[in-house]
């Protein structure tokens, strides 16, 4: 898509056309798109001078590589250990109803993405989830309520209009 | 290089998977007899480091210079002992490998010692052929002159750009080189592309004012002559008449797309019913207009939905820009529900923002434009809705630019007429050619986005100049099968370069016929059609000659008994079939010999005259389905070929069903054996052709006429399907006017006066004209005929005795 | 010349050879998945681990990609050995029920069936990634590859829609060990045209 | 030419000797004033979390606004982890030594009032004892600090990560000063050698033997030769080499560049986890600031001695912690492991001679070489020398990152740094070494914590996570949970690995589901076996060891599950039911109101009851109930 092409056309700038830089290009899209589009995809992987196919396993054999679009906002739920001992995979369970997805997904209006991480390293104030980045700590099923609620108020503005987006 | 051939075979056990199925000692006994053959051993596995071990002692001590491998599929192994004994030696076209599991072990139940004997006659068929082969190495090609950027696409800057980066000097073709008046007019090439113009005008000018770009005048491309690395361009001004002509290396080709306002069928006038070309236009040139614009992104109903993505980014673009600028105007965008909006989260986020509405419609019914009204059905409760327009905004209709058709035919890199140039991808191993043919770049080939176009050039560019650095560094070389031409048997009938799919046959130089041929090895994929087409037999297929197979199949042909036959099967449909039914343990008729073969379309009507001369009863060819021939037409014209041959096994009074031409899949290896078990059902019924002089004598003629009767082979081959020519003689939807045209008459005189002067050549003594009748039986004025043009060319001498006339040869 | 033995007999190789290479040459069966003469070996399904042992000292190896050493004792056929072999044939009948070649090999072996629940009745493919091998060392091109990873993993052309790069040489399919790649194939190279063509056949 | 490249504040000019770097160092120190007050905040990601960052702003706010006099203008620092994480965030105070926890924003204010204008401690911030209750003033006193031995940790809290010059004023670089003037590649190999450092990423081999091999290496296949850092600390429950990066980044920039003078490498790379962001942000800062004074990059210290280093994040792979693998990701493809029949050190990165160390190792180095091999040799016990961090959560008082000598007893490291359990109760059990270790049952918990004791006791030292787990903790799930994640985390690559692991899975979710038999039990450590002795990795190998552990210790336990289909920790679902106990229960409705199911009735101020039947067993009312009326059977 064009205005990604100039992104990506910076992006391409940083680095020399080597094999051994196919993982920071994409890393780097990943960062400034989002995702990673199949034109994105093609373009690194010329720059890059690997077949696509391997452009393509090496995205997908990594899990912080996204190639459909992501959500507006990004839930992350940490089951580290720690996590999983207080009970990490309820957080889970308890999002996925209240979002109606399951894990991995993003919503029909785009607005959230719903993603299990391994540890984040706060496992002293697990159960732990980030939402944009942000750490909530000892997340319990009322503070998911809470954040929530937040959020969407956040876009309360802007859903009139009849948008289909 | 390796004059007296010594051939070595290692027969491969496999395991358990070839040894207790073939009775290998006795094999081996039977092939060590073969002349020529300096080794012959039986392996566990050749093909693994210790067998490779043995080869190696084998060309040390032995001399080994070319080598036969009976073990299994050649498709798959080849390629390892081509790299493991390259260095060895052994160059490439010097080895090859039987398929002695799949074709033999694994597909009847015949007993060991039968199975052992149908590999002998395999091995000894391409022992004959080894034997026949004269190896000559690749080529290696080196370029001279600059590359030419030709077309006047936008991809022409990032081509040259590439380039220059690289350090190359570069002809650059360009009928406008005002950067801003380039932009002013891009926007009816690529919609919605604004972002981007100034990285683009960074382009343009960084190119301009590169010394490495030389910029031309001359803007049209009217004829192209010579090979990679030195061809002669002649270049014109539009609307002028003296061409100037370039010598230049390489060509890259960078033509774009037009994009053009729908018909009224859609209700367009240019005003309130517009293309996105001309709001593009007004807004970005003139004032942005107020009130309600709907954009309808009606791809879908123009048969266009593959480009209906595009249309909406460029909708998103300009809406954006709209509503970014003006606070009096709103925007609705239309579109079918079968497409899914391509934006990002952040992008339908900003949207929102500027409240741009989009609107999924029913894609079972088409929207109605009516005065201020446009009405569709809505997705989910199929109501007709309506919506107030000041303005409507229709995609536009993509197709090729111009003269771009024009300039790809003349560069002979179009194949099939048609609303784009397409990506023509040849089918075959990239081994096999030597590049793509020509660099082709830009929104000419199929509609895409000005990102995409500009990455082409460059991506053109990048490879461009990794030809010319290989060319620098002595290492660019031709694929190890390509044509090459005799230029003091060519005489310029121009057959070969009217069907080649590749566009690898041009004029060496200047215009038009009688000028002899040349073969580009860099863009040659080693079809062969041309030189099994050629009708003075100037064109042979390097390390792939017609004597070669004649000698394979020949030598198969002697040993074959009663109802035995040869089949040819294509690599890439008739072999694989063969190989996985092998795979597979599939049962079928043991009668079958298969000799793989590149492409049916290679093999010469003369090869397959020859397996009947040496008493093969019936030929078999497998060749793709016509639709996905890897060589565009081989199997066609391969049919063709078939054809020529039935019809003279009619006149010669033989079944024009013992040859016969067969379709295979790869992955459909039960269908393949359909195919054996039928051909070989109807043989058996057949029998085998009696071994009467006649029956030899007839056979004989029809191989001297297909192989060297220049008149037939050139009447055949005006007849093939030609690449992108809608029709042909040979066509064979007008088969049947095809034989009743003069064709057959020249067939059957040609014929008949190749049996006569058999018949002279036999016996020096006097003939009378009611002899030569019973011998040959036809027509008698034609016999006439013919016997007065013998005797006008001077073959033979009329006589007469008591007014009667004889004949005799003439010396 | 290296001098080793396996299953106690003693055997000869020069170097670079791998010890499944050795004991081919000697004729001892080793059974293997996803190692093919033609391209270059992986050690992915583990069917051809042999066991080093050395004293009381001993390791499981996979034999197609271990290098043959001065004096080792290799053997084929021991418990560890045995006991790696069926599992992972209990696995694969499990998991590539539809595939005969791996039931004939297993049954060859002595595993006639699973303890382990079927997922999907019609899976052939083990992954191993022969095809894929074959399309990069053989044919030179890179249409297919591993897609994924872990339990996901398969094969497949990105976004696993046909891909313009394929050029229907069938190697994959002729080299694919359990014939799971007969039902991938159109899903590479895209299904063949078959338009009625005016050529009459 | 990475993202997020930081651009040096000031102009600096490179150190190019020895006596430069000293003369550097004094120069810093002369610029101290002792007794002007200095305000460390913990910037670890667990106080982060919570909140750390804001604090730090409402302290300066505080500053400015509150006019504090000049002369006591405190200097505000944010440092690394400093350990407790359980109670951040941490605030400590120089150069009163005061130490604060779980300090919020709004505390700020009062710090600056009472602690740095009237010189008092803030008595509500200071620890306080759980058991005792008693008050503790400086950090050292707190038993949590106080039974420790910091060596790795000893700057980590003390200075700012961000700031070279705080490094070198503690004595950064030294080390590399002295083996470059004084010392021969060699003799820092012999001293790496003879100090005993084993491998702190999990296999605990011998870094000497490793460096020494690579030296043979490059005998036989020549330079260049590479130098990585193992930062894909991808273990759950695992945050020390995070907290040692952030924390003190030079620490590991020093003890690579050692290594390559060591090695006479020239490139050196560091693999870190994409999920350490600050981590990677720290250590770029880092290698700017060293490059910057002439420690990094072309004539180390004026010496011709050259290196450089990049960092290389990872992209999300548990795997890439293996060095195969992680060779592979930084060659830019897909994380496959090879097989490891030629070892790493002849033929790793590119197929040259590469010495990949984990970040805790080489954090190690500079202070081997810096007061040598037999200072270092006497820490710790014989076999295991040194100290080890651990990361210690789970259900224990104390969770946070603790340093200890190797042989440290494991109750010493739960009980008494560790604070023991909430409520005081016995550990169920330890699970060290993450997802490849195992789990240590109470009966041995005065194992010593070393290398080969743990291994003996089935469980290994790993990276050096210690999960601590009570008797609401069930084996079966935690085996469950390990083998979840590495199944998901499994390249997939061999076929043991990637079919075996979900299999074993399997078979463990029969058993929470209550429909396993005991003989599965033999089915499955059969399968272990063959998993052990045929995947190509460590991964996998190494893959059924916490089942395999909490079957040997916790055999009743599984045996609970599959014959009388009962999870004696009321955890696995299928298991167990959820019921409220009359007595207990008030009637508040907030359980009702939060059930997903709606499958609590029962009105105001009445007992409520759960529908057995509608009940999904998420828990939320259990977890709601103020009252602890909420019961599991």
């Amino acid at each position: 898509m064009s205005d990604q092409a100039d992104i990506i056309e910076e992006i391409m700038g940083r680095y020399p056309g080597k094999p051994e830089y196919l993982i920071f290009l994409l890393q780097d899209v990943q960062a400034d798109c989002g995702y990673i589009s199949p034109e994105a995809m093609n373009l690194i992987s010329e720059h890059a001078c690997v077949p696509i196919t391997q452009a393509y396993s090496v995205a997908t054999f990594y899990q912080s590589f996204r190639l459909e679009p992501k959500g507006e906002h990004e839930v992350r739920v940490c089951l580290g250990t720690a996590c999983h001992l207080k009970g990490g995979q309820r957080i889970v369970e308890e999002l996925e109803r209240k979002l109606n997805i399951s894990a991995g997904d993003t919503t029909e209006d785009m607005m959230f993405t719903l993603n299990s991480v391994n540890c984040v390293g706060a496992c002293a104030l697990s159960p732990v989830i980030l939402v944009d980045g942000k750490y909530e700590t000892n997340i319990t099923a009322n503070k998911i309520e809470k954040i929530l609620k937040q959020i969407n108020n956040e876009h309360a503005g802007y859903s009139e209009g009849g948008t289909n987006v | 290089m390796n004059d007296k051939p010594k051939i070595g075979v290692f027969i491969c056990k496999c395991g358990q998977k070839i040894d207790p199925f073939i009775d290998l000692s006795a094999m081996k006994v039977t092939v060590s007899k073969t002349d020529d053959v300096t080794c012959c051993e039986v392996l566990p596995y050749p093909c693994l480091e210790p067998g490779m071990t043995e080869i190696i002692k084998s060309i040390k001590e032995k001399e080994v210079n070319r080598l036969v491998v009976a073990g299994c599929e050649s498709r798959l192994m080849l390629k390892k002992f081509e790299k493991r004994l390259e260095s060895e030696g052994l160059k490439k076209g010097q080895i090859d490998v039987v398929n002695l599991r799949g074709h033999v072990a694994a597909v009847s139940d015949l007993s060991p010692k039968e199975k052992a004997e149908k590999g002998a006659r395999l091995v000894n068929a391409s022992i004959a052929e080894m034997r026949a082969l004269h190896p000559s190495i690749q080529q290696n090609v080196h370029i001279e002159h600059p590359p030419m950027i030709l077309g006047g696409g936008v991809a022409s800057f990032t081509a040259a750009q590439e380039l220059a980066r690289k350090g190359i000097e570069c002809y650059l073709s360009i009928p406008e080189t005002d950067p801003d008046i380039i932009l002013q007019q891009l926007y009816q090439k690529y919609l919605g592309e604004r972002s981007n113009y100034p990285r683009l005008k960074k382009i343009i000018e960084d190119v301009l004012k590169n010394d490495r770009v030389t910029i031309l005048p001359e803007t049209e491309i009217v004829s192209l002559s010579g090979i990679t690395g030195d061809y002669s361009a002649a270049l014109t001004v539009p609307g002028e008449l003296n061409r100037k002509r370039y010598q230049v290396g390489t060509i890259i080709a960078c033509l774009d797309g037009e994009l053009t306002a729908p018909g009224p069928e859609f209700g367009y006038d240019g005003k309130t019913v517009l293309c996105q070309t001309d709001l593009e236009n007004i807004i970005y040139n003139a004032v942005i207009p107020s009130g309600q614009t709907v954009f309808w992104i009606n791809d879908y109903e123009t048969g266009q939905e593959e480009y209906a993505r595009l249309s909406t980014r460029s909708a998103w673009t300009m809406s954006r820009h709209i509503l970014e600028n003006s606070k009096k105007s709103q925007v609705i965008i239309l579109y079918n529900q079968k497409m899914s909006l391509p934006l990002t989260a952040s992008e339908r986020s900003l949207s929102r923002k500027l409240g741009i509405i989009w609107v999924p419609y029913d894609k079972a019914v088409q929207p109605v434009i009516q005065l201020g009204f446009v009405s569709f059905g809505g997705v989910n409760d199929h109501l007709e809705h309506e919506i107030p327009w000041d303005r409507i905004v229709l995609s536009p209709i993509r197709k090729i630019g111009g003269n771009s058709m024009q300039t790809a035919k003349i560069l002979g890199i179009i194949h099939e007429e048609s609303e784009f140039l397409g990506v023509h991808h040849a089918k075959v191993r990239p081994e096999m050619v030597g590049r793509e043919e020509s660099y082709l770049a830009g929104s000419a080939r199929y509609s895409c986005d000005l990102n995409e176009a500009l990455n082409q050039g460059k991506q053109a560019g990048k490879k461009n100049a990794e030809m010319y650095q290989k060319s620098a560094e002595n290492t660019l070389f031709a694929p190890r099968v390509v044509c090459i031409v005799d230029t003091t048997k060519c005489v310029g009938c121009g057959q070969c370069q009217e069907i080649c799919d590749c566009g690898g046959i041009g004029i060496a130089e200047g215009l038009g016929g009688g000028i002899p041929r040349v073969v580009d090895p860099m863009v040659c994929t080693g079809g062969g059609t041309c030189a099994a087409a050629c009708p003075y037999q100037a064109l042979t297929l390097q390390n792939n000659t017609n004597d070669q197979r004649e000698a394979r199949v020949g030598e198969l042909a002697k040993q074959l008994k009663n109802n035995e036959f040869v089949a040819f099967a294509c690599s890439w449909a008739g072999l694989p079939a063969a190989d996985n039914a092998g795979n597979r343990g599939l049962n079928y008729n043991p009668d079958i010999h298969i000799i793989g073969i590149p492409c049916v379309g290679q093999i010469d009507p003369s090869v397959m005259a020859r397996a009947f001369v040496d008493g093969a009863p019936g030929l078999l060819l497998v060749g793709c389905d016509p639709e996905n021939c890897h060589h565009s037409f081989g199997v066609d014209h391969a049919w063709s070929r078939v054809n020529i041959l039935k019809k003279l096994f009619t006149l010669c009074g033989f079944d024009r069903r013992r040859i016969t031409m067969a379709h295979a899949d790869l992955n459909h290896p039960e269908d393949f054996v359909k195919t054996v078990e039928s051909f070989s059902k109807m043989l058996k019924a057949l029998g085998p052709i009696e071994k009467t002089p006649d029956n030899q004598k007839k056979l004989e003629s029809i191989y001297k006429l297909v192989k060297t009767n220049s008149r037939v082979r050139l009447l055949l081959s005006s007849g093939l399907r030609r690449p992108w020519e809608a029709t042909y003689r040979g066509d064979q939807r007008y088969a049947l006017e095809y034989d009743r045209s003069d064709f057959m008459d020249a067939l059957k005189e040609e014929l008949l006066k190749v049996r006569l002067e058999g018949i002279f050549r036999e016996e020096s003594r006097p003939f009378d004209l009611d002899e030569i009748i019973s011998k040959v039986v036809d027509d008698q004025n034609r016999i006439i005929n013919q016997l007065s043009e013998l005797v006008a060319e001077g073959a033979i001498e009329r006589t007469y005795k008591q007014g009667k006339p004889f004949y005799l040869s003439a010396n | 010349m290296i001098t080793f033995n396996i299953n106690d007999t003693e055997v000869q190789a020069e170097p670079g050879w791998t010890v499944l290479e050795t004991a081919r040459q000697y004729e001892i069966e080793i059974p293997t998945l996803c190692y093919h003469e033609a391209v270059s070996s992986s050690g992915a399904c583990r069917l051809c681990m042999v066991e080093l042992k050395d004293g009381s000292w001993s390791k499981l190896v996979a034999s197609c990609i271990y290098p043959v050493a001065e004096g080792i004792n290799v053997y084929t056929e021991t418990e560890r050995v045995k006991n790696v072999r069926r599992w992972v044939f209990e696995m694969l009948l499990a998991q590539c029920p539809a595939s005969g070649e791996i039931k004939q090999l297993a049954a060859k072996h002595g595993v006639e069936s699973t303890r382990f629940s079927i997922k999907d009745p019609d899976e052939e493919c083990m992954v191993c990634g022969l095809c894929t091998r074959a399309c990069e060392e053989i044919v030179g091109l890179s249409a297919i590859s591993m897609v994924d990873r872990g339990v996901h993993k398969k094969i497949g052309a990105p976004f696993s829609r046909p891909t313009e790069v394929c050029v229907a040489c069938g190697c994959c399919v002729t080299i694919c060990p359990t014939g799971a790649m007969r039902s991938r194939i159109d899903a590479v190279r895209g299904i063949p045209k078959i338009t009625l063509t005016p050529l009459a056949v | 030419m990475f993202n997020g490249n930081v651009a040096l504040k000031t102009e600096v000019n490179r150190l190019n000797s020895h006596t430069d770097l000293n003369d550097f160092r004094q120069q810093i120190l002369d610029s101290y004033d002792p007794d002007r007050p200095e305000i460390l905040v913990c910037h670890g990601t667990g106080c982060i979390a919570n909140g750390s960052v804001e604090l730090t702003q409402a302290l300066k706010k505080a500053c400015q606004t509150m006019g504090v006099d000049a002369k006591i203008m405190p200097g505000i620092k944010s440092t690394g982890c400093q350990g407790l994480c359980s109670k951040g965030p941490l605030v400590h105070i120089k150069p009163h030594g005061l130490f604060y926890q779980r300090v919020k924003a709004k505390n700020a204010e009062e710090i600056i009032q009472k602690t740095i204008i009237e010189n008092k401690p803030v008595k509500h911030l200071l620890y306080k004892d759980p058991q005792t209750g008693e008050l503790f003033h400086k950090e050292e006193d707190i038993p949590f600090y106080k039974k420790q031995k910091r060596y790795v940790l000893k700057n980590i809290g003390k200075i700012d990560p961000t700031r070279i010059e705080d490094k070198i004023a503690v004595g950064g670089y030294q080390a590399l000063a002295k083996a470059l003037t004084t010392m021969t590649p060699e003799q820092v190999v012999e001293q790496i050698t003879k100090s005993g450092l084993r491998g702190r990423g999990g296999a605990g081999f011998p870094t000497g033997r490793k460096w020494q091999g690579a030296l043979k290496a490059i005998e036989k296949k020549g330079r260049p030769v590479y130098v990585v850092v193992n930062g894909d600390e991808g273990d759950p429950g695992a945050f020390m080499d995070c907290a040692i990066m952030e924390g003190d980044p030079h620490a590991v920039l020093e003890g690579l560049i050692l290594g390559a003078y060591a090695l006479g490498a020239e490139m050196g790379y560091l693999y870190i986890r994409a999920e350490y962001p600050i981590a990677i942000k720290h250590l770029q800062i880092a290698m700017e600031q060293a490059k910057a004074y002439g420690l990094l990059g072309e004539n180390i210290l004026g010496s011709d001695f050259c290196f450089n280093a990049q960092i290389n994040r990872g992209a999300g792979a548990f795997v890439c912690g293996e060095s195969t693998a992680l060779f592979t990701s930084i060659e830019g493809k897909a994380g496959n492991p090879r097989p490891k029949y030629v070892r790493s050190v002849e033929e790793g990165l590119w197929g040259r001679p590469t010495v990949l160390n984990n970040v805790e190792t080489w954090a190690n180095v500079p202070m081997i070489v810096e007061n040598g091999a037999d200072w270092y040799a006497n820490i710790g016990v014989p076999k295991s020398t040194g100290t080890k961090v651990f990361c210690l959560v789970g259900k224990v008082n104390n969770v946070g990152l603790v340093e200890v000598p190797m042989g440290t007893p494991l109750a010493e490291i739960v009980e008494n740094i560790g604070g023991g359990l909430p409520g005081g109760a016995p550990f169920k059990a330890v699970q060290t070494g993450g997802p490849s270790g195992g789990c240590i049952p109470y009966h041995l918990k005065d194992l010593p914590v070393d290398f080969d004791s743990l291994t003996k006791a089935g469980a290994m030292m790993g990276s050096g996570a210690m999960i601590v787990m009570d008797d609401r903790d069930c084996v079966v799930d935690v085996a469950r949970y390990f083998l979840r994640f590495l199944e998901e985390e499994s390249c997939g690559k061999c076929l043991p690995c990637r079919l075996g692991l979900s299999r074993m899975r399997e078979i463990l979710d029969n058993f929470s589901h209550g429909c396993g038999e005991e003989k599965d039990i033999d089915d499955l450590m059969g399968l272990a076996q063959a998993i052990q002795d045929g995947a190509l990795c460590a991964l996998g190998s190494s893959a059924p060891n916490p089942c395999l552990t909490t079957i040997k210790f916790f055999k009743d336990e599984y045996i609970a599950h599959v014959r009388d289909q009962k999870c004696p920790a009321g955890v696995c679902k299928d298991l167990i039911t959820y019921s409220i106990d009359p007595e207990a229960c008030t009637g508040c409705m907030s359980c009702s109101r939060q059930c997903p199911q709606g499958c609590i009735s029962g009105e105001k101020k009445k007992p409520h009851a759960i529908d057995e039947s509608a009940c999904i067993r998420c828990g939320i009312c259990m977890e709601t109930c103020k009252f602890k009326a909420v019961i599991v059977r």
